[in-house]
C-alpha cells in the first residue's frame, strides 16, 4: 500500500499495484550503487582525495526511482533536470558512470562535470538536459519555469524537474517558481519536488517553517500537491509515476515533496559521520526483498561488497588522473558556438 | 531616420524573424504597452512578466539552456540589483560546466540619467555589469549602433548585456546613421511601427524591411578624430563629449572621441592608438566613481602606456553618493555636466580657459 | 453590513456595530482632502511644477481609516509603517500636513521628506515611525519583520503595518515577510496589507496571477487572512480594526487584502487621467452620508471647494520656496548621531 | 593569544554586553553551531534565521530603523548578491530621507579564497561593496583589528559592513596584538569560550573581562615601514605583502607594507604619504580585476600624485574569470600569490631578480 501524508486527490488504484521484481531487484541494485558511491566519496574526502564532500547518502530511496522514470534526452522534447546537490542517485539511475563522480571528487581534469572547477555532486550533462548544478541554493527555482516553457512549447510529453531542500524553501526563488508556472492560461509542466530532511545545515525545519507542509504553498496558486514517504522507494516510484502523468498530460506544474533522511549530516564540514538517529531507506527496503524472496541476504552482502570493491579500484586509478593546470582557468569564459541551440534548429535559428 | 527606442524595436523584430528570437519579455513589454519605452511595440513573441526581476532572469536562463533564445528586459537597471546573484550564475554556466553548456540569452535594461528619474531611475549600470565575468556587455549611443549590436547579441551564444542610455531613448539618428532599408521619410517610419494612442487591439505594425547590419561586440568606434586629446566614453556621454569637442574646436582643440560600444570584450587597440596619438586621455562616464569601470581603464592605460602619457589621464564621473536627487541643481551635481568635461579636456591639453 | 470577500473566522459581531456620524463626517472629510491633495499633485505636474506623480486616489476609503487606526509615535511602543507610494490619505488621517507633499512634488528644499531628492509621495516621518518610502517594489515587505520584532520585544501594543501592491507580490520579499512573520514560537505583530487594483502598471493581474485570492498565500503558514472591499470605508475600518485587534493582542501575523481602485492610472508616465471605469469610493461613500442625513451635499460641495482652493493657493506659495542647491548632495550620507537609538536608551545602547 | 574569530565572538559579547547589540544573527548563527566558523559561539542574542539572505538584509534594515543593533551575518558574501539591492537600499535611508532616519546596522561577511572553496566559497567583496554609498566598510586582517574594528562597527550610527577573511579567522595573535583583558594562556581562552564538540545542550561560555577598545574606522596602519617601495592593501593579502617584504629585505629592498583596515571612508593621508616617501607602489587585493577597487586607488594616485611616481603603479588582483576552480592549481592561477607580489615589488623599484 502506498504511503501519501497529504495529498490533493486520494490516490489513484492504479497506485497501489506492486512493482514488478524485476524493477524491485533494478532499484535496489542502484540505490545500493548510489551508497557506496557516497560512502567512497566520504572516505576519500577523509583521506585528503578531495577538499570537500556534499551528497545524498539517506534519498536514495527517493531518487533512484526518480531518475528511472526521467524521459533522457537533449531538448526540449525531454526532461530538463535542475538538480539538488543531493541527486547522486538520480544520476546513477540515469545511468551515469560512477566514477565521474570519483573524478569530481579528486578535481582531476577529466571530471567531465567541470574539470576540476566545482565540488563533488556538481553535474552537468547537457546530453541529458542535466543544467548545471550551482551551489547558491534555490536558484535552480528561478531558472526551471525558463525550461518548462521550452517543454510546453516544443509539445510532446517533455517536462521540466526542478529539486531543492526544505531550507531553501525560504528563499524568494521557491515562491517565484510557484508564480511563475501557474501563470493563468500559460500553467507550466513543471515537477517541483522539495527533498524535506527536516534540516538546514545546523538549523532544524521546526524553528523557521510555520508551514504544516512545506507543499501546502502550492495550494493557493491551484498547484496540485502530495507529501509523501520519500524513504519507501516503492511508494516513491509510484508517487512519483503518478505526479509525473499529470505533469506530462496536464501540462500543469505539480509540487511534491518528499520526507527523506540526511544519512551522513549536511557535509564534510559538519563531520560527515553517520547519524543512526535518521532512518536508512536501504535496510529497510532489503529486509522487504528478503521477506518476499525477491532477494537473498548473501546476493544483497554480495553486491554491496562487489560494489565498494570496485568504487575503491576506481577511485586508485582517478587518483593517478592529471589535474588541471594553472591556464586552464582561462578556458570556457565564452563559448564559440552554440551548444544548447544546436538540439534543434527548429525554431529558425540562422 | 529612426529614434534609438526605433532601431531596438527593429531590431528586435528582426530578431525574431530571421534570427531565433523565441521570447521577448519582461515587466510591461508585452501588449499592450510594449515596454515602457515601447521599445517592444508590436512584437510577435513579446510578452509580459510577474513583477519579479529574480523571475525574469531566471527564466531567461532557463530558457537559455532549453535551446531558445531569449530577450529578457529589466524594466529599469535600477531593479536589477535584487539579480546580481543570477546574472554571475549565468555569466558562470559556460565556465563551471567546462563547456558543457552555454547561456545564450539578452539581457536589456535602460541606464543613466537625464531625464529627472530621481533616486530610483537614474542609476548606471556599466560598473556593476563589468563585474560580471563571462557577460559581453554592450552600451550603444545611437541609432544605428543601437540596431547592430543588437542584432549581433542575438546572435551571440553567450550572455549579453544591452545597456540601454534612457535619455537618449528619443535621439534621431545622424545622417550617416540610417538603418539599411528603413524608410526616408521618418515620419512614414512612425506610422508603420510605433502604436497608437488609446485602443491598440486591432493595431497592427507593418514592418519595414530592414537589413542584417552587425556591428561586432568588442569594435569601439572614433566617432570624431583629433589629435590634441583623447576623450574615451560612452552611452550618454558620448553626444556630450562631441559637444564639450565642438566647443574646443573653437578655441584651436583638437579633441578625439571614442565611443566605445562594448565594455566587455573591450577594444583595447584603440584605446591605445587614441593615446598614443594625443597622449592625453579623459575617461568619461556617469556611473558612480568609487570602484568605477573608467578607472580600469585608467589603470590599464598607466599600466600599458605610461610613458606615452603628457599628462596625467583623468576620469569625469557621477559623485559617489547614495542617488542621483530629483530637483535640477541636484541631478546636475550628480552627474557629469557639458562644461565639466570641456574644462576636464582643457586642463589636459594645458590650456586654461 | 460588512462585505467581506472571504474571511478564515466569520465576522465579528462587533463588526456590524455602526459607525459614530462624527467618526464618519471626520472620514469624509479626510478623503476628500486626500482627494483633493492628488488632484491637485496632477496639476502641479501637468503645469510642469514636478517631474513625475504616483499617488493613491482611489485608495481613500481603505487608507483613511488604516490612517485613523494607527497608534501613532516614535519607538516600538507605536506602530511602525512600511507604506506604499499611494498612501497619502494614510499620511493625512495620521495628521501630515498636506502641503509638505506639494512640496516634494516641487522638489523644494524644504521638503521635510526627502529635501527634494525623491518623488511625490515618498514619506519619511520618524516620529511617527514612518520609515522611508522608496520607489523599489516590495522591499518593504522585507524589512517588516525587522520592525516587527522590535514591536514584539518591546510588549505593549505597537505592531508593524506592511502595505503594497497586488502585482508586487510577485516578488520574493512578499514570500520573504510570510515566511520570517509565521516562525514557531516567534510569530510576529505584523499587519501585511495587499491593496489590490488589479493591475501592475499595464499588466492585468489576472494574466500573471494564479490565486483565486493573493491573501491565499497566508494560509500555508497559518496566518490569518482577509480578503475585503476596500471602497467602502466603513467596512474598511471595521475589518482594519479587526486585523488590529488580533494583531495587537495575539502579537501574531495577519495578511489583509483590500480590493481598490486605481482612479487616474499608473503615473503621469501613463497619462494621469481619470479612469472612468473605475469605481470611485468618494460619491459612494457621499450618497450613503447624504441618505443618512449626515452630510448635505451643499456641506459636501462647500468642502470640496475650499480644500480645492486652500491647496490651489498652497502650491503657489510652494512655488516660491528655494531649490536645494547641487552642493546638498553631500548632506547625510552618513549620520553622525543616531536618531532612531534615541527614543530608547533602554537596549544600555552606550 | 586569540585567533581572529576568537576576537569577532569576543568583540560581539561585548557589542551585546556593553554596547546594545540587540541581535547576533543569520543563517545557523545560533546555538547549537554558533555560526559556520563558529564566531557566534554562546552569544546571549544570537539566533537562527531561514535560509534567506534577502530576509536577513532585510530584518537587519527593519531592526536597525526600529532602534535596534543588529549585527547580521551572510554566511558566505558568495551568497549576498541576491540582496545588493536592499545595501543599497540601506545606504540610501539617511540620504534619501534628507537625515530623518539613519540605519545602524552591521553586516558581516567572509570574503576571500584559500581555503579551496570553489566557486562559491572564494568571491571576495570589496570591489562591490566600495560601490555602495552610505555604507563604512571595514576589513581586519588580525585579531586586535577584528576586535577594535568590530566594535567601531557596533557604536556606529551608519551600516557597517564588516568583510573577514575566511583564510585569517583561525590566524593567532601576534605578541603585540593582544586583546585588553584576554588571558596570556590562548589554552585557557578556548577552554573558556570555544563551544565543545558533542552535545552543546549545558555548555555556557565563561567570559574573560575584556576592555574596550575602538581601531578608528577610516584609519589605516603602517604594518611595516619602508624606503623603497609601498605595498598597500587589506585583509587576507596583508600577511602575504609582510612575507614578500620579508623576502626583499634580504635583496636589499625596504619596502613598505600599507593594510588599509577600512575601504570607506578611506584614509587617503596614510596612502598618500606612504607614496610620497617611496614613490613606488603596488595596490594588491584578491578581487576580480576588472573595475576593482584597487583601480580606484591606482586612479585617484595617477590624479593626485602623478608627478611624485617614479614608476607606473601596479594593481595586482585576482584573475577576471567567472570563479576560483576547486584544484589547487586553479586557485592558485585565479588569485595573487607570494612570488608574483614579490617579483612586481621588484620590479617596481627596477631590481630584476
Ligand atoms: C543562497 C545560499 N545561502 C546559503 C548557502 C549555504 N548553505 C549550503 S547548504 C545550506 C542548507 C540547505 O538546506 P536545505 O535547503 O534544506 O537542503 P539540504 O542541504 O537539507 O538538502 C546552506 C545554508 C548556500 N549554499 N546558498
Ligand atoms: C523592483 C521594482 N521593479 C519594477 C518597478 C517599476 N514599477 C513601479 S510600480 C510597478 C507596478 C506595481 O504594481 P503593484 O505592486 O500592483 O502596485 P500598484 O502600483 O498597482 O499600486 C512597477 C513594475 C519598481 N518600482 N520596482
Ligand atoms: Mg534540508
Ligand atoms: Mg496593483
Amino acid at each position: 500500500m502506498t504511503t501519501t501524508i497529504a495529498h490533493d486527490s486520494a490516490p489513484a488504484e492504479a497506485n497501489d499495484a506492486a512493482l514488478a521484481p524485476e524493477l524491485l531487484v533494478r532499484m535496489h541494485e542502484l540505490m545500493v550503487r548510489a551508497r557506496c558511491l557516497e560512502e567512497r566519496l566520504i572516505r576519500m574526502n577523509k583521506q585528503g582525495d578531495g577538499y570537500f564532500w556534499i551528497g545524498g547518502p539517506g534519498e536514495e530511496a527517493f531518487n533512484v526511482p526518480l531518475g528511472l522514470l526521467v524521459q533522457k534526452g537533449q531538448g526540449p522534447q525531454f526532461d530538463y533536470l535542475h538538480l539538488h546537490y543531493r541527486s547522486s542517485a538520480t544520476l546513477l539511475a540515469m545511468g551515469a558512470d560512477p566514477v565521474d563522480a570519483l573524478r569530481q571528487m579528486k578535481s582531476t581534469a577529466s571530471d567531465p562535470y567541470s574539470a576540476g572547477r566545482n565540488f563533488c555532486n556538481h553535474y552537468s550533462v547537457r546530453k541529458w538536459n542535466v543544467v548545471p548544478v550551482s551551489s547558491p541554493i534555490e536558484v535552480q527555482f528561478s531558472m526551471a519555469p525558463g525550461s518548462a516553457m521550452a517543454n510546453k512549447r516544443a509539445g510532446g510529453k517533455g517536462i521540466t524537474i526542478v529539486q531543492g531542500g526544505d531550507a531553501g524553501t525560504a528563499e524568494g526563488d521557491f515562491a517565484t517558481c510557484l508564480v511563475w508556472c501557474s501563470r493563468p492560461g500559460n500553467e507550466l509542466p513543471c515537477l517541483m519536488i522539495v527533498t524535506n530532511n527536516l534540516w538546514g545545515i545546523s538549523t532544524p525545519a521546526g524553528q523557521q517553517h510555520g508551514e504544516k507542509h512545506v507543499a501546502d504553498r502550492g495550494r493557493a496558486f491551484g498547484i496540485k500537491t502530495a507529501v509523501i514517504d520519500g524513504n519507501d522507494p516503492e511508494n516513491a516510484y509510484r508517487e512519483l509515476k503518478k505526479a509525473m502523468d499529470y505533469v506530462r498530460t496536464e501540462r500543469k506544474p505539480f509540487l511534491l515533496e518528499a520526507m527523506v533522511s540526511r544519512l551522513y549530516g549536511h557535509s564534510s564540514a559538519s563531520g560527515a559521520n553517520l547519524v543512526s538517529e535518521e532512518a536508512d531507506c536501504l535496510p529497510a527496503f532489503e529486509k522487504k526483498l528478503e521477506e518476499r524472496k525477491i532477494l537473498t541476504r548473501v546476493a544483497i552482502d554480495e553486491l554491496r561488497a562487489r560494489t565498494t570493491q570496485e568504487l575503491l579500484e576506481a577511485s586508485k586509478r582517478v587518483r593517478e588522473e592529471p589535474q588541471p593546470q594553472g591556464a586552464d582557468i582561462w578556458k570556457h569564459v565564452f563559448a564559440d558556438v552554440d551548444l544548447v541551440g544546436s538540439a534543434h534548429g527548429s525554431n529558425g535559428r540562422s | 531616420m529612426a529614434t534609438l527606442v526605433q532601431a531596438v524595436r527593429l531590431a528586435l523584430h528582426v530578431g525574431e524573424e530571421r534570427h531565433g528570437v523565441t521570447d521577448v519579455f519582461g515587466e510591461d513589454v508585452g501588449a499592450p504597452l510594449g515596454g515602457v519605452f515601447t521599445q517592444s511595440q508590436g512584437l510577435r513573441t513579446a510578452w509580459n512578466t510577474p513583477l519579479d526581476e529574480r523571475g525574469i532572469v531566471g527564466a531567461a536562463i532557463g530558457l537559455a539552456l532549453a535551446g531558445q533564445r531569449p530577450v529578457a528586459e529589466i524594466q529599469f537597471c535600477d531593479y536589477a540589483f535584487n539579480a546580481i546573484d543570477l546574472m554571475k550564475l549565468a555569466g558562470g554556466i559556460c565556465w563551471s560546466s567546462a563547456g558543457d553548456y552555454n547561456c545564450p540569452m539578452v539581457l536589456m535594461t535602460p541606464v543613466g540619467s537625464g531625464i529627472r528619474g530621481s533616486l530610483y531611475h537614474s542609476h548606471s549600470f556599466d560598473g556593476q555589469a563589468t563585474r560580471l565575468p563571462g557577460w559581453k556587455i554592450v552600451i550603444p549611443s545611437n541609432p544605428l549602433d543601437a540596431y547592430g549590436l543588437l542584432l549581433s547579441a542575438i546572435v551571440d551564444p553567450n550572455p549579453v548585456m544591452y545597456l540601454s542610455p534612457k535619455a537618449l531613448l528619443r535621439a534621431k539618428a545622424g545622417p550617416d546613421e540610417r538603418i539599411p532599408g528603413e524608410p526616408d521619410d521618418d515620419k512614414a517610419l512612425a506610422k508603420m511601427i510605433d502604436a497608437p494612442l488609446g485602443d491598440r487591439s486591432k493595431w497592427k505594425p507593418e514592418w519595414p524591411d530592414v537589413k542584417d547590419l552587425f556591428v561586432p561586440i568588442g569594435k569601439a568606434k572614433v566617432c570624431r578624430a583629433g589629435r590634441h586629446v583623447s576623450v574615451v566614453t560612452y552611452g550618454r556621454m558620448v553626444p556630450v563629449a562631441l559637444a564639450a569637442a565642438q566647443q574646443l574646436a573653437g578655441e584651436g582643440i583638437d579633441a578625439e572621441v571614442v565611443d566605445l560600444r562594448s565594455l566587455h570584450p573591450l577594444d583595447w587597440e584603440c584605446i591605445e592608438a587614441s593615446v598614443r596619438k594625443t597622449n592625453r586621455v579623459l575617461f568619461l562616464n556617469e556611473d558612480t566613481e568609487v570602484t568605477n569601470f573608467g578607472e580600469h581603464l585608467v589603470r590599464r592605460t598607466v599600466e600599458e602606456l605610461f610613458y606615452e602619457l603628457h599628462a596625467a589621464p583623468r576620469l569625469l564621473a557621477g559623485a559617489h553618493v547614495p542617488g542621483v536627487g530629483l530637483a535640477d541643481n541636484l541631478e546636475r551635481a550628480s552627474v557629469p555636466q557639458l562644461d565639466q568635461v570641456a574644462s576636464a579636456m582643457r586642463e589636459l591639453v594645458g590650456h586654461e580657459a
